[in-house]
């Protein structure tokens, strides 16, 4: 075929930020979700923690290296990505980004070491202890960073102050799941012991009993409150809000209902709010269906608003 | 202090798209990627129709949402309140181009011209080849125009974005944009906004003016009367 | 990781730093001596004159020429026309320049099977191999005393056409010189011609003028003087009203201040009722059309009014016109039939007739290239003298003399075989009794060239045995297109000269390649826009990129030599001897030198100081290419207000005695009646009618029940006449036709038909007419009138490049050509094809 | 760090083209000398390919069995006549379709070396497009690149190697390949090849 008809199919509309965006908010979410719980384990927790915890600080920088990876792929010339760090803006919120993801991975990276090195007597150290409050605030920055880097971009379908609480929770759940499930895989600690989640915090004190369904449902709650308080402040939000949501719901509305609502929300609402209400624990298989479904609908969730939103409104 | 803009006389433009076809020509612009352009829309029913054409290209804000999102600094206002763009910082993450309220921005997500360099023939032996233009004229686009190396790259390369730069290797040389020259309806004026005699301030005593999308906040410094 | 060390070694030549690693102070140069380095200023290199030709405008262009490349083209500041300006067809020559498809060097067919789905499987060849070829063919024709059978088709021209089209076949003996002028305009200089004994375009006025009806003409689009029009469409619109007559909503339609979407072909309702209202209601223009001796107003609605009533002052025949035709043809009455409502008839003849003597009535092909259009031609331009505005300030008007040099007398050159064969009836088939086919005042003079495939396929009056095309591609663009591709399968031998491999030449033997007109050749033509009338220089601003030839000088004396070779040296006679250069006094020896010769040969009267000129005063043939234009002085008014006109009765007729005089002529050659001859030519009209303007109803093909919509076509902003289809500028752009798409052909139909059909934008659709079928796709529009469907000609190539076709080797073109579903047939007084006017009917389906 | 480091960088690149330029002249006494600084500068360049062809280029004139007889008699049969040349060192042969010297593509290189603020001395006895008068211009451009730090200097090298010198330099490097007999020509073309691509990438 000439050339020139590739180029004309070309033309078409496609956006200009891809899957491999959503990729590294994706997993840069899962990233720092998985991080700030397990630094708030191992502040807790302490030594306790020690097994999951050294799991976690080795996934988080992973796993938003791998979404930064996905990310620098999808640059024009990624082997430039380094004059990001020479030529800073400080009004672009891309800029800070770099530093920001940057600083985080080293630092939970050190932490790791720091883990490796000294394994449970880290945990009592102030340096670790430090290094954990550092990498937590920087954690949260990447994961409020995520949203907030969409939002600067001034396009309708983003310019929303909730956009990037609602990334961050949806971090911070997914996360969460995660850790969930790779305490469940590597430690066993959720199948056949019945009551407990944590076996070693269980025996210390039955006060600092640690509920993952309890957070689960709560961010959950918060995840699927604050996207009904969205779709609700759209209405409000002008003509360009709403056309950008109508766009959304107009070509990824089943997508939207099915894997952002049902499979996102309210089946992970079901499982976590059942166990809570019940008061039992959520056994290894339904953590791994309430982990999938999760991520499914983080993935959904975060792929679905970067998309619609690169969709040209109707007029201009 | 010098401030350039430009002003488009709708009542005067008959939509011929002269405009962007010459800056294609004078800015060695790829297939597919328009740094002059145009939107038109038809309004109402027959026979109260409503044809209308408003020619398009970077606005050069004051307040430019491209230069405030770059992570690199490639894209930046320069003392004469242009917006450019450093083809050497841009590392291609496309953040002015979702920013931009105006889609003026392109990406060179292939190589550009590269159609240029296809080998096949119509007829073989008997008509031209792409390449074969290449190899006679010793250009990766045979009717290249290397004055736009002068000030940028004269083709951009691959991996980056691009767009209008109100012809900047002209005005340094006190030629108009080549939009405005090529105009055949003398549409376009184009000026320093900073200077009260200059032929722009005139047109914008002489009719109120417009911009697009104000509500953006950007400030854009082409304006459009008698719309 | 080459970028960083790009990076690395941009950032240290800005740092200055030292001179570490070179050993010498200064750099040791063995070849070199330094200079200056040069600066670098923009357009540092040069412009040069030439001329663009694609459209008919002409206009003096200067392309930007820097290390033997044509970069861009921009308008001629010397030329007073265009006043320095381009619309947006230049630009796209300079893809037309590269344009990687063209023909590089000359080709000869191998495959003998000849049709659209045969490969003609061409093969390089050399030029004397290909000239050999040609000639050989045309000697064995006149060997056997057949000269006749052999035809020249012209397309495109320049000032020396006639070097090539007219003393070829005249000296080889042959009558069949077939240009293409008949599908382009011919019925629209009919008008002017009956009225005021002027064939050729107007000049209109437009910086004075006050109203304009444009009849079906898009003039910031296409058809004449676009880029003067462009320029001065604000200034218009500032100062006058414009009304604008056209089923489709146009470029100029969308601007103007009236759009009257009439009926595609009842133009001419529109036209009489207009005269109705300004002779009912006595708004004439008094000084040229003169009153009624006792100052009363007799034309009343429905009653003849006595011819001695009315004493005309530079017109003749305003009661036969009124008696005959407008009567009764109230604005109520053209409401009916016209689809536009009466008030804005009414409207627009009493704000056009108050604007007199500054109004202009703007004929175009839109209205006149209709079965039955030579009547509108005639009273649309008819109206301009009702309002007085004939050669008048803001009015429409002629061009000063350009004077350029005819070509030198050829009868002695003509042998015995070439007298003979000269004598054949034309395959054109003009003179019969349904082709008068007049042009420039003469019978049998104008050509009828959509008629040749006919002639061709009928063998009547005998078959052609040998044709050479140039700078046309009949294939394409005559309607009826299947004959053309029939007929031309018939041909035995068919020598294309081409820039592009277009349609026509799937069918050729040889194919030479041309120079393209703007960058490659010298030339000469003339023209005129804004009251300017002006000879502009064709120069070869670079050196042709490929082996190509010019085709009216270089190949013609090719094919002399070729010729003289064989035994034949009459051609080479005279071009060897009659041209001359004025300068030196030298004569060719060569093709090259030949075509330089020719150009200033015949442009001598604008550039050598000892001759008289009216216009701009240029003292050498080097400053004449320098600035390249000649400017005639600016067209003064009212000319024959005071020389008469030179019809028969010295007058504007509005009752043509000169019409009357022609039919009369034809009529008697063929031993018949004038009402004889109007049957024979598909008009209504009978007795004195003929000679005046009249409203006739428009003939359209196809049953209503079948075919329930007029199918009607209309030109684009950036069509150089159909040759720039395959260029990328062209398709990015297309959608600045009002209603087009980027890369795609559309038909523009009314959301009501849409539905009505089940048909939404973006469907792909069949297209039939009873004369065949294509493929395009749907775009709703509410710029077409509903009942009517729209489509732009220009794209549905299956044969110029792989831009213009969607698959060059499968031949499957972009869009459909509208030629493919419009019927061949003609106005025949002009021998004009007849292409607008809601000719044919059809109907879509979805696919 | 930077500076220095990219300062010898230039200066390398200016080093290679100047003794290019001189060994595609009629080889002299000097001719060993140059093949040992070339291969000297090439150290530094990271390419091992270049370091191998440049390694056995010096292995070749440190032999005393080729006498510079040899040389020259190679030379002439390949870059000067004076019947047929068999690998003639002129662009335009390559870059146009006609056997022209002063072609359009010799204009468009002088006006080249116009932009760099050269021009052709009247009584050089090498056509402009000489082999060793375009490599001596690129010096020039290096040289002047590190004087005046204008970057104008590297654009030029760019569209210079991109316009002329990649398109002709591989052919004329076919020719020698096919028709040279002595391996220290058809060690100097591949290394030209090799040279201009890697020179060409890099910028």
């Amino acid at each position: 075929m000439y050339l020139i008809d590739k180029e004309v199919k070309e033309m078409d509309f496609h956006a200009y930020w891809d899957y491999r965006v959503a990729l590294d908010l994706f997993l840069g979410g899962v990233g720092i979700g998985v991080f700030l719980l397990a630094a708030y384990f191992s502040l807790v927790f302490k030594e306790k923690s020690f097994k999951v915890t050294r799991l976690g600080f080795i996934i988080a920088p992973v796993l938003v290296g791998l979404g930064v990876f996905a990310l620098l792929t999808e640059l024009g010339k990624p082997f430039r990505m380094l004059s990001t760090f020479i030529n800073v803006n400080p009004t672009s919120v891309t800029s800070w980004g770099g530093f920001l993801q940057t600083i985080f991975i080293l630092l939970s990276f050190v932490i790791f070491l720091v883990v490796w090195k000294y394994k449970q007597n880290a945990y009592q150290m102030s340096l670790f202890k430090g290094l954990v409050i550092a990498g937590s605030v920087f954690a949260l920055a990447v994961g409020i960073y995520h949203g907030l880097l969409l939002m600067s971009l001034g396009v309708a379908g983003w310019a929303n102050g909730l956009i990037p609480v609602m990334f961050l929770v949806s971090s911070i759940l997914s996360g969460s799941s995660v850790l969930m499930v790779v305490e469940a895989v590597f430690m066993r600690s959720i199948i056949g012991r019945g009551k407990e989640v944590y076996s070693e915090t269980a025996a210390s004190s039955d006060a600092q009993v640690f509920t993952y369904s309890k957070l689960l449902v709560s961010l959950v709650g918060i995840q699927a409150l604050l996207i009904l308080t969205w779709r609700i402040s759209l209405n409000s939000a002008g003509t360009e809000a709403i056309i950008a949501y109508q766009n959304l719901i107009s070509h990824f509305g089943v997508y939207w209902w099915i894997l952002v609502v049902a499979i996102g929300l309210v089946i992970p609402l079901t499982i976590a709010g059942y166990s809570t209400l019940k008061k039992i624990k959520m056994n290894f298989y339904t953590a791994m269906i309430f982990t999938a479904v999760v991520l499914i609908g983080s993935y959904a969730f975060k792929h679905i608003i970067l998309y619609s939103g690169q969709i040209p409104l109707a007029g201009l | 202090m010098t401030k350039y803009g430009m002003v488009i006389d709708l009542h005067k433009c008959v939509g011929c798209s002269g405009c962007s076809i010459a800056c294609k020509n004078e800015n060695n612009v790829d297939t597919g990627m328009f740094w002059a352009h145009y939107f038109h829309e038809t309004k109402g029913s027959f026979p109260n129709v409503n044809y209308k054409y408003v020619p398009t290209l970077c606005n050069h804000c004051e307040d430019a949402a491209c230069v405030r999102v770059c992570p690199t600094q490639a894209m930046y206002k320069d003392e004469n309140g242009l917006t450019l763009h450093d083809p050497d910082k841009c590392i291609g993450c496309k953040s002015c181009m979702q920013a931009c309220p105006y889609g003026v921005i392109n990406f060179n997500k292939n190589k550009p011209h590269r159609r240029w360099e296809e080998t096949a023939a119509a007829i073989k032996g008997g008509t031209a080849t792409s390449k074969e233009l290449q190899e006679r004229t010793g250009q990766e686009l045979p009717y290249y125009n290397a004055d736009r190396a002068f000030t940028y790259e004269g083709i951009r390369s691959k991996g980056i974005v691009e767009k209008c730069t109100f012809c900047d290797h002209r005005i340094k040389d006190n030629l108009r944009p080549y939009c405005v020259e090529s105009c055949p309806a003398d549409a376009r004026t184009f000026g320093d906004l900073d200077d009260p005699s200059s032929d722009i301030n005139k047109v914008l005593a002489q009719y109120s003016s417009q911009v697009l999308k104000p509500e953006k906040g950007t400030k854009p410094r082409v304006f459009y009367v008698r719309g | 990781m080459g970028i960083s060390r790009r990076g690395f070694i941009k950032a240290s030549a800005v740092t200055g730093a030292t001179v570490a690693g070179l050993s010498a102070n200064k750099p040791m140069l063995t070849a070199f001596s330094e200079t200056d380095k040069k600066e670098q200023i923009a357009e540092s290199g040069k412009w040069l004159a030439s001329t663009c030709q694609g459209c008919t405008t002409w206009c003096p262009v200067q392309v930007y020429v820097e290390n033997g490349r044509a970069i861009k083209v921009r308008g001629n500041p010397n030329s007073k026309g265009n006043h320095g300006k381009i619309c947006p067809r230049p630009h796209l020559a300079i893809q037309q320049l590269y344009d990687p498809d063209r023909v590089k060097v000359p080709m000869k067919r191998t495959n003998p099977k000849k049709g659209r789905n045969e490969d003609p499987k061409f093969v390089p060849i050399s030029w004397e191999e290909a000239i050999d070829a040609v000639t050989d063919k045309m000697m064995e024709l006149r060997k056997s005393h057949e000269t006749h059978k052999f035809a020249l088709f012209r397309g495109r021209y320049t000032g020396a056409a006639d070097i090539f089209y007219k003393a070829l076949p005249t000296i080889f003996g042959s009558p069949n010189n077939i240009s293409h002028s008949a599908i382009c305009a011919e019925a629209e200089k009919l008008g002017p011609y009956v009225t005021e004994a002027f064939w050729d375009y107007r000049d209109y006025d437009l910086e004075h003028t006050r109203y304009v009806i444009m009849w079906s003409t898009d003039p910031v689009s296409s058809n004449r003087q676009v880029p003067h029009a462009i320029s001065m469409f604000g200034k218009v619109l500032d100062q006058a009203k414009v009304a604008v007559i056209d089923p489709r909503l146009s470029a100029t339609a969308s601007k103007a201040d009236e759009w009257l979407p009439v009926i595609p072909g009842q133009d001419g309702a529109l036209v009489s009722a207009i005269a109705h209202v300004i002779l009912k209601e006595g708004i004439w223009n008094r000084e040229f059309v003169g009153d009624f001796k006792d100052g009363e107003n007799l034309f009343a609605k429905g009653s003849a009014v006595d011819e001695a009533a009315f004493e005309e002052n530079k017109t003749y025949g305003i009661v036969k016109w009124w008696n005959l035709e407008l009567k009764d043809r109230t604005p109520e009455w053209a409401a009916e039939i016209s689809g536009v409502p009466a008030e804005q008839i009414y409207r627009v003849a009493r704000d056009f007739a108050e604007a007199a003597p500054r109004a202009i009535s703007w004929l175009a092909p839109g209205s006149a290239m209709q079965i039955r259009g030579g009547y509108t031609s005639m009273g649309a331009h008819a109206l301009n003298a009702l309002v007085g505005s004939i050669e008048n300030i803001g009015g429409t008007n002629r061009g000063e003399k350009v004077p350029l040099e005819s070509i030198p007398e050829l009868d002695s050159y003509l042998d015995e075989i070439a007298k003979k064969g000269k004598k054949h009836e034309k395959i054109d088939q003009r003179g019969r009794i349904q082709f008068p086919a007049f042009a420039k005042g003469e019978l049998h003079k104008g050509v009828v060239t959509n008629n040749v495939a006919d002639g061709i396929l009928n063998e009547d009056p005998y078959d052609i045995k040998m044709a050479i095309g140039y700078w046309n591609n009949f294939v394409f663009s005559c309607t009826g297109a299947q004959r053309w591709e029939k007929a031309m399968e018939k041909i035995p031998f068919y020598v294309h000269i081409t820039v592009n491999p277009a349609e026509m030449t799937q069918y050729a033997d040889i194919v030479l390649p041309a120079c393209h007109q703007l960058f490659e050749r010298w030339g000469v033509i003339k023209s005129k826009q804004n009251m300017n009338a002006y000879g502009s220089i064709q120069q070869p601003v670079i050196e042709p990129l490929w082996d190509c030839k010019v085709d009216e000088t270089e190949i013609g004396w090719l094919i002399a030599e070729s010729f003289a070779k064989k035994g034949f040296s009459n051609l080479y006679d005279y071009y060897r001897n009659e041209f001359t250069d004025p300068e030196t006094g030298k004569k060719a020896t060569n093709e090259k030198e030949f075509n330089l010769v020719a150009t200033k040969f015949l442009s001598k009267k604008l550039w050598d100081p000892s001759e008289e000129k009216k216009g701009d005063q240029i003292s050498s043939w080097q400053e004449f290419v320098d600035v390249g234009v000649w400017n005639a002085k600016r067209t003064p008014y009212k000319k024959h207000w005071e020389e008469g006109f030179e019809t028969a009765s010295t007058k504007f007729e509005f009752y043509s005695e000169t019409l009357k005089g022609l039919l009369d002529e034809h009529a008697k050659g063929h031993n018949t009646s004038i009402d004889k001859v109007m049957e024979a030519m598909k008009y209504e009209a009978r007795g004195d009618l003929a000679f005046v303007p009249h409203y006739e109803e428009p003939i359209r093909y196809g049953d209503e029940k079948e075919f329930p919509l007029i199918f009607t076509e209309h030109r684009s902003r950036l069509n150089r006449e159909g040759r720039s289809a395959n260029t990328t500028w062209y398709q990015e752009f297309k959608d600045a036709d009002p209603g087009d798409e980027k890369w795609d052909d559309v038909i523009k139909i009314n959301p009501i038909d849409c539905k009505k059909y089940g048909v939404k934008s973006g469907d792909r659709v069949k297209v039939t007419s009873v004369q065949g079928s294509i493929e395009v796709t749907v775009k709703e529009w509410e710029g077409t009138r509903p009942g009517v469907a729209v489509k732009c000609y220009g794209q549905g190539h299956w044969a110029y490049g792989r831009i213009a076709t969607m698959d060059y080797q499968k031949k499957i073109a972009r869009g459909g050509n509208n030629n493919e579903i419009l019927p061949s047939d003609y106005e025949h007084l002009s021998g004009s094809t007849a292409r607008h006017g809601g000719i044919a009917r059809i109907k879509i389906e979805k696919i | 760090m930077v500076t220095m480091q990219t300062d010898s960088l230039i200066s390398k690149r200016a080093e290679i083209y100047r003794l290019l330029s001189l060994m595609y002249k009629e080889p002299g006494e000097d001719l060993s000398l140059f093949v040992h600084l070339l291969k000297e500068t090439l150290k530094e360049m990271d390419d091992e390919a270049l370091l191998k062809i440049s390694d056995e280029m010096n292995g070749i004139v440190a032999d005393e069995n080729q006498s510079l007889t040899d040389y020259e008699i190679e030379y002439a049969r390949l870059f000067v006549g004076p019947f047929k040349l068999l690998a003639p060192p002129y662009s335009s042969i390559y870059l146009e379709d006609k056997w022209e010297v002063m072609g359009r593509s010799t204009q468009t290189i002088e006006s080249f070396y116009q932009r760099g603020g050269l021009c052709v001395q009247s009584m050089h006895s090498k056509p402009a497009d000489h082999i060793s008068i375009q490599f001596e211009f690129i010096y020039y451009l290096n040289y002047k690149l590190i004087e005046t730090g204008d970057l104008e200097y590297l654009e030029l090298q760019k569209e210079f190697l991109y316009r002329i010198l990649t398109h002709w330099i591989p052919k004329f490097n076919a020719a020698i390949q096919e028709h040279a007999e002595l391996a220290i020509y058809k060690h100097l073309g591949n290394l030209t090849e090799r040279f201009i691509q890697l020179d060409y990438s890099s910028l």
